[in-house]
């Protein structure tokens, strides 16, 4: 016998129109998952969410549970309406960290399908804006049960509440040809040296890192998170001239110019050369560009224009930058580069970034209040002293333009005048 | 009563992704070329080594029930090589070593009702949050929003037609979980938090709610003899940040919550470096199930931009070229005071120059 | 029988060198000035300076004087050295308004030199930076006379103090072909129509107008005052194509390239076309210029390259700055745009600028804090509030760009966004 | 004994400039068709009406005495037409009607030691103040200062050798008076004011010298029973701000008060929008009678920019153009922590982007 639905006259309207429905995904569960406990489940749910819709408020409210030896990596949810919509009046979200660089093979999705089915509603997430799989909706009896068996085949919990939360890496060097790094390895090291942080909230606030390959970033690492790894190159970008001359002739052909060659070249002058922040890009007479590798930015504009004609350089690496993050409680805040350049090759490169994320994460454990993000603190200390705090010297390449106020106490000049002079000779020694 | 035996959970953290990546990108890894555009939703990768892959895009609604994550599964069985990857958009690609599968594919997924597209100069699938869905804190929708933003933009979303990639982004509640983006759809609220001061005392740790209001509008107080909280509503600015931590702190309510639209927020350092979204638009109606209104503002925007930007200008380019004040022209938005920033550095944002347009 | 000098060994090394030395000035009037109180005075002055060079440190300290009937205009000095220098102990400033546009006929300088060494010091400086003629050294006894003295033909004391102070103006339309508007004519109805509040100081703190008649800026007028008026204008600028031509081949010349129409050329991109802000200039094939003057920004670099084959336009007007100023107490100001354009030609026009002014300071004299600048105010309370204190209304030219932090308080968007479409509705129907 | 007769002031307020104003110029008011530039310090005004005015720009030491200033009429009435004009950086300038008169004139005033030049691409005469010879609140001397340094900058005055005008302020103290300019050398001080607390009782009004501190570090104190002020250390950033309205806070000091170098200060709006003074060097000497180490970097600053710039870039173009990390390469002057922005608003001045030279 089939239980009551409850009508859902305002969710039907989403099931209109071309794009998949979420609301159609939900019926079919309702209706014909064999699971007599799912079918109630998405029926209450749904019956939540159309009063939601009617009344423009939300129901749900949170408390404190997690799977047993973690504090955290749960998002609990009750009901406020649990006596309207009884069925899904417990529905919880277990946030699941994807593979570095979010790949799957369908047969392990199938997998991990058949473990929610089994203990959860149904619905699951590829992925949350953190980047984790979100397992959306098992009760308090359940979760515990679907965690310990997806545990089992290789999958843990990822952060939520004042801790290192789950990471992001962008494609990268699995798929990309402006890759500057190994952002799955970026990404892996980095987390997994802090499980504990991960799984055990006790940090000021929340952490993320974000890895991508290049400063397209296609992660919004720099606004999105605390510890922004981006790749980058110190040496010449690759020119094949070429590639550049087929390029001009193909793109008077696009333009419907087929031969004009002089229509390909006003077409480079219209989207590559005048577009370069620094004007850094020449195209020459006989078609050949010249890249002014000096005033080069790395901004990727003209190698994301004709990603045939022009690579990324040799000597790779990333540029490091901290305290992004969102909205409360000043305003978005991008984050600062903090390194401007640094090899990610050797073991030890490794060793060195992992270490300055500790380094960091300490400081800030340390002298971040309650509910402050790092960026916050940086905000409130000033860049100088957090610099001071985690042992880096200050560099141009940190600042957009010195200081604009007089208002700064400057005693300690010549040491610190003294300082960068010692540093420059070292480097030219170095070299 | 012994307690019950507790299984000690294994602390793997991050997964290895190469186990589930496609082999051609494995033995390939970091040695790509560069890349064509075959169609929209549709890329080929080159190697160094000469192998290519080929990858066919789809929108997905997000949360996917296992019904359709299943035949989702079965296409890339049937028509694919057994390899998927979930963008930072919640779309699934598709990964082949061979370009004959690549149309099949493509239809199958047509067929199936995932439209293939987003990549390039198309309008992208919107990112987005929990909402109503599952928040506990939310103003609106995610999901619905998206469905029915997506729904009229489902040809921005499978053509190349837009002066560059266009990444819009929603959220439910003023935290913006969502992000920024070009286009960002986000809650405003518009009235102070309602106060059940009965709950407060219980529920409330009240130092660190009065800790996190951003203009310092909340004091300790006591009401009818009980501990709880007062909100100076001159100085309130209604953000509601008061309320995740104090759930008696009612920030939602069903008029005063409404939308606001900003836009160019860029986050590549692609020409210019990334920047932050700016208001254009506010008092949008919170409209379930279809939102019209912001809906109508976006196309808006989209269309003015489509119309004025050249080639590779992202709405924050466009924009920031042909200048603020004909952007209002051009898109018929109301300026209003609220535009007029007066937040910390404000300054940075007003006109200190006689760099005008007539 | 001559009196003794004070030694001036420091002083003296700045007789040396090709730039006019005041040292030698002072020393001449110390020395061959007729009248005994000069000689000893400056003597005193020598002496002092040189206990400053020597020592590194400043000896001379305020009090309060003014002219009879005056509350400000002299900026008194006492020497906390006088009992080694008593020659020069009281040694007064009066601040003396010069004419609008700083002309002087040398008859007029010479009446001007007669009265103050009657009176005073000898020194006089053309012009401190307010713009005025600051007599340099008259004591206690002496300051009223000379004050009567040039009163009596046409001078009159600027300000000091908390108070309107005395205004500057270039020299614009009386020499320069840039100029948009009368800058004598808007310099002295704003200066005159607060004489009173010029004389005695009684506003939270100094109020400076200056007027600059092109974007130029001669006049530091945007970061220097409290209320700049920078002359603009509104419709086409001119162009001469006939010069446009002539210049490319002069241009082609200059670099030894005579006759080289494409170096000329070349010329013009490099230092005209490619350095328009705004890419609203084009250098056609035929060479003639086409300007889009909808998008120029009136900003004047390609008009200060070629005086001769540009030229401003005729439906000229001033844009209004308010809130400028220097270091105290929250950094350099910028003044920000609260009139994008007004026109100034008839009577009403004027009238309705020094209704403005007289607005912005009783709205400042209202609400400013004792010794707050009324840009300090402005950041203090928001533009938004300073606009609707003076009764403006909100326009995009006024800003750089919108709000990016959500931190606002939007009720009351509707009846705003009615105003704006209300206005756009009458400007089309005036139009 | 009775009041002496006073008398009433004539409140004429600024006088009208045309009846000192050249016939020619008045004349043509408003009516300027161009100028050429005939050499440097000449300027030639071509009227609508035909009529010409010529312009000799000479350069004086601002604060002239009545033989100076005489000597100058001398030449004004001799070589001129009677009629001068003085520019906003205290040059002087001589009218003429006939270019006859023009060559005769410049020798003249070379002759009489008034170099001529300061138009177009110079460097024009430093914009300077009134230091340790009338202020009550020095640090340093302005007159000499600007003495010294042009003795050394005459050939870029009298030449047209720089990208563009380049204009130089001095001030002698951190109130600034000066101004900005393309470089500007201000005081900078470095020790806490010393408190003569013996006097501030009866000489400072309290209130307003605590309310006067931009950083809140003065607090009122008794100080052996007496009412006095103290100064939080840690907290002053050495402005000197509380020192003019309560003299016995000696903020001067023959050592600890050095000198401090800023460019970039442009308030034209040619090309880009006005922009402010940012800081390069500090740590400098205050060393009379020639400060030749400020002198130095100014010439150093002077000389790379003349390298590097395009013609009519301003200092403040020409690093924006070339980064601010090569500026401090090319001029050799050290990048310190004292370079990154601490004040209000810090943010707007940190990069946020990964735009990075190699
Ligand atoms: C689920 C998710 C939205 C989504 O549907 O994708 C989400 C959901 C919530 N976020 Fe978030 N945030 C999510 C990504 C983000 C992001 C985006 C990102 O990580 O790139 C941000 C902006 C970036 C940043 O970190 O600043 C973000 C900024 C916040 C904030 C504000 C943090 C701040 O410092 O500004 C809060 C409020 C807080 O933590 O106090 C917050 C709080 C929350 C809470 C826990 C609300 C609350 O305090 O109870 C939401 C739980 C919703 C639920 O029921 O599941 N969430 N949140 C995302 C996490 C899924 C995942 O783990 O993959
Ligand atoms: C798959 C994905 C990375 C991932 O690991 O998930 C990705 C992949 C690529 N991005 Fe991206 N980007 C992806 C999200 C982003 C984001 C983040 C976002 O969407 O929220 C950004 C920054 C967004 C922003 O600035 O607000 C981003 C900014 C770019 C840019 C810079 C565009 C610009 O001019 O500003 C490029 C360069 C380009 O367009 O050629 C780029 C280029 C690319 C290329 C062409 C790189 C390559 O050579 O393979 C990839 C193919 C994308 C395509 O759609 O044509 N990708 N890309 C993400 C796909 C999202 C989606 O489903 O639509
Ligand atoms: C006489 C004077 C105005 C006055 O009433 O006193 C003046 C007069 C002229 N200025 Fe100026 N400017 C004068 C101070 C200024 C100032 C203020 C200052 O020096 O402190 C500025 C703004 C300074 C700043 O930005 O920091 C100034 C920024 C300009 C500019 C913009 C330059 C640029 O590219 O940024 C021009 C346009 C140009 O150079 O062609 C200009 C152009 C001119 C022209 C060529 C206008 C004209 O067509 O007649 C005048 C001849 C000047 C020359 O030296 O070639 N004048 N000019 C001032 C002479 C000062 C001096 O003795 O050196
Ligand atoms: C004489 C002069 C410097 C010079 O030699 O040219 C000068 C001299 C003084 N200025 Fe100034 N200022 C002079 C132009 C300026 C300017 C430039 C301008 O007006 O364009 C400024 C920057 C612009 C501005 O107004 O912000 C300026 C900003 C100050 C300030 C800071 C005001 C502020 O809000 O930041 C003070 C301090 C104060 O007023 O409390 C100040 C105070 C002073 C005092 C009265 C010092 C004091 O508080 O006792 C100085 C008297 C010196 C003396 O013994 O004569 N002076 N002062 C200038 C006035 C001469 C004249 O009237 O023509
Ligand atoms: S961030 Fe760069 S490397 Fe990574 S996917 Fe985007 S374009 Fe490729
Ligand atoms: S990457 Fe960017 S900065 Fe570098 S040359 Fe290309 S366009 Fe210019
Ligand atoms: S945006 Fe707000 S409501 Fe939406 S998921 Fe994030 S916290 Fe919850
Ligand atoms: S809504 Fe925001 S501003 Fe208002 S009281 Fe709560 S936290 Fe403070
Ligand atoms: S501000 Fe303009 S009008 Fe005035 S002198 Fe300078 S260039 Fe001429
Ligand atoms: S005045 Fe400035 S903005 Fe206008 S066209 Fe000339 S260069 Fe461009
Ligand atoms: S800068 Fe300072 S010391 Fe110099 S005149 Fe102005 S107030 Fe006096
Ligand atoms: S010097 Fe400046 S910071 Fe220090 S106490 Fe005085 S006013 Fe305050």
């Amino acid at each position: 016998m089939a239980t009551k639905h409850y009508p859902t006259p305002m969710l039907d309207v989403l099931e209109e129109g071309p794009w998949p429905s979420f609301i159609s995904g939900f019926k079919k569960l309702r209706d014909e998952h064999p699971d007599e406990r799912i079918r109630s489940t998405i029926n209450g749910l749904l019956g939540q969410l159309e009063h939601s819709y009617e009344t423009r408020m939300g129901y749900w409210k949170g408390g404190t549970i997690s799977v047993f030896g973690y504090g955290g990596g749960i998002i609990p949810r009750f009901s406020e309406v649990g006596h309207m919509f009884p069925e899904s009046k417990e529905f919880h979200t277990l946030r699941v960290q994807p593979p570095a660089g979010n790949y799957y093979t369908t047969d392990m999705l199938r997998q991990l399908a058949d473990s929610w089915e089994k203990w959860g509603s149904g619905l699951q997430t590829f992925h949350g804006q953190t980047g984790n799989i979100m397992f959306i909706g098992a009760n308090s009896v359940n979760y515990q049960h679907f965690f310990d068996e997806i545990n089992e085949y290789g999958w843990d919990l990822g952060g939520a509440g004042p801790c290192v939360r789950t990471g992001m890496s962008c494609i990268g060097a699995a798929r990309c040809e402006m890759s500057n790094c190994n952002e799955h390895a970026i990404h892996r090291r980095l987390l997994n040296n802090f499980t504990d942080d991960v799984h055990r909230p006790a940090l000021p606030y929340k952490f993320k890192f974000k890895v991508s390959g290049c400063p397209n970033d296609c992660q919004n690492a720099i606004e999105r998170s605390d510890f922004a790894v981006i790749g980058t190159w110190r040496d010449d970008m690759k020119v094949n001239q070429e590639a550049v001359k087929e390029m001009i002739m193909k793109k008077a052909k696009e333009i419907g110019k087929e031969g004009d060659r002089s229509a390909g070249r006003q077409y480079m002058f219209d989207n590559v050369i005048s577009r370069c922040p620094t004007n850094a890009i020449k195209l020459n007479d006989d078609d050949t560009l010249t890249v002014d590798n000096h005033n080069c930015v790395r901004c990727m504009h003209c190698l994301n224009v004709m990603p045939k004609a022009l690579q990324v350089g040799d000597d790779k690496g990333v540029t490091i930058l901290i305290g992004g993050k969102r909205t409360l409680k000043i305003g978005d805040l991008m984050g600062t580069v903090v390194i401007p350049f640094m090899k990610l090759e050797t073991e030890e490169d490794y060793e060195r970034i992992v270490e300055l994320a500790q380094t960091i994460i300490d400081f800030w454990a340390e002298n971040g209040l309650e509910h402050e993000r790092c960026g916050e603190m940086i905000e409130r200390i000033g860049l100088v002293n957090f610099l001071e705090g985690i042992d880096i010297d200050p560099d141009p390449n940190m600042i957009k333009q010195p200081r604009n106020v007089s208002y700064v106490r400057t005693d300690g000049w010549d040491e610190a005048a003294e300082e960068w002079f010692n540093r420059k000779r070292e480097e030219k020694a170095a070299a | 009563m012994a307690a019950p035996e507790m299984r000690d959970p294994i602390e793997s953290g991050c997964p290895d992704g190469f186990q589930y990546m496609h082999p051609v990108m494995r033995r390939n890894y970091g040695l790509w070329a560069y890349h064509e555009d075959p169609r929209p939703g549709v890329l080929v990768h080159v190697s160094k080594t000469g192998e290519k892959i080929w990858t066919v895009r789809a929108g997905t609604q997000r949360i996917l029930d296992v019904f359709t994550l299943r035949k989702l599964m079965d296409i890339g069985d049937t028509y694919g090589d057994g390899y998927v990857h979930f963008t930072i958009r919640s779309n699934i690609e598709f990964l082949v070593a061979d370009e004959a599968k690549v149309e099949p594919l493509v239809s199958a997924l047509e067929d199936a009702g995932f439209p293939v597209g987003g990549t390039r100069n198309s309008v992208t699938t919107l990112s987005h949050t929990q909402g109503w869905l599952h928040c506990d804190i939310p103003g609106t929708d995610a999901s619905g929003v998206v469905k029915a933003m997506m729904d009229e933009l489902l040809p921005e979303f499978k053509s190349w037609s837009m002066p560059n990639r266009v990444h819009i982004t929603t959220s439910c509640c003023q935290i913006n979980c969502g992000g920024q983006g070009d286009i960002a759809i986000n809650v405003q609220h518009t009235k102070p938090p309602k106060i059940n001061h009965a709950l407060v005392g219980n529920v409330c740790e009240r130092p660190s709610v009065v800790a996190r209001c951003p203009v310092a509008a909340i004091r300790p107080a006591m009401v009818d003899g009980k501990p709880s909280l007062e909100v100076d509503e001159k100085k309130c600015i209604c953000c509601g940040a008061c309320y995740p931590p104090c759930p008696p702190m009612q920030i939602n309510d069903h008029q005063a919550t409404q939308l606001a639209i900003w836009i160019g927020g860029n986050h590549s350092n692609a020409r210019g470096k990334p920047t932050f979204q700016r208001l254009v638009a506010a008092g949008i109606p919170n409209n379930p199930p279809r939102w019209p209104e912001a809906t109508a503002i976006v196309k808006k925007i989209l269309a003015c931009y489509k119309e004025g930007a050249k080639d590779w200008e992202r709405i924050n380019e466009w924009v920031e070229r042909i200048g603020w004040p004909r952007f209002f022209e051009v898109t018929g938005l109301p300026f209003t005071k609220y535009h007029i920033d007066n937040w910390r550095g404000a300054r940075a944002n007003l006109n200190s120059s006689t760099h005008i347009r007539f």
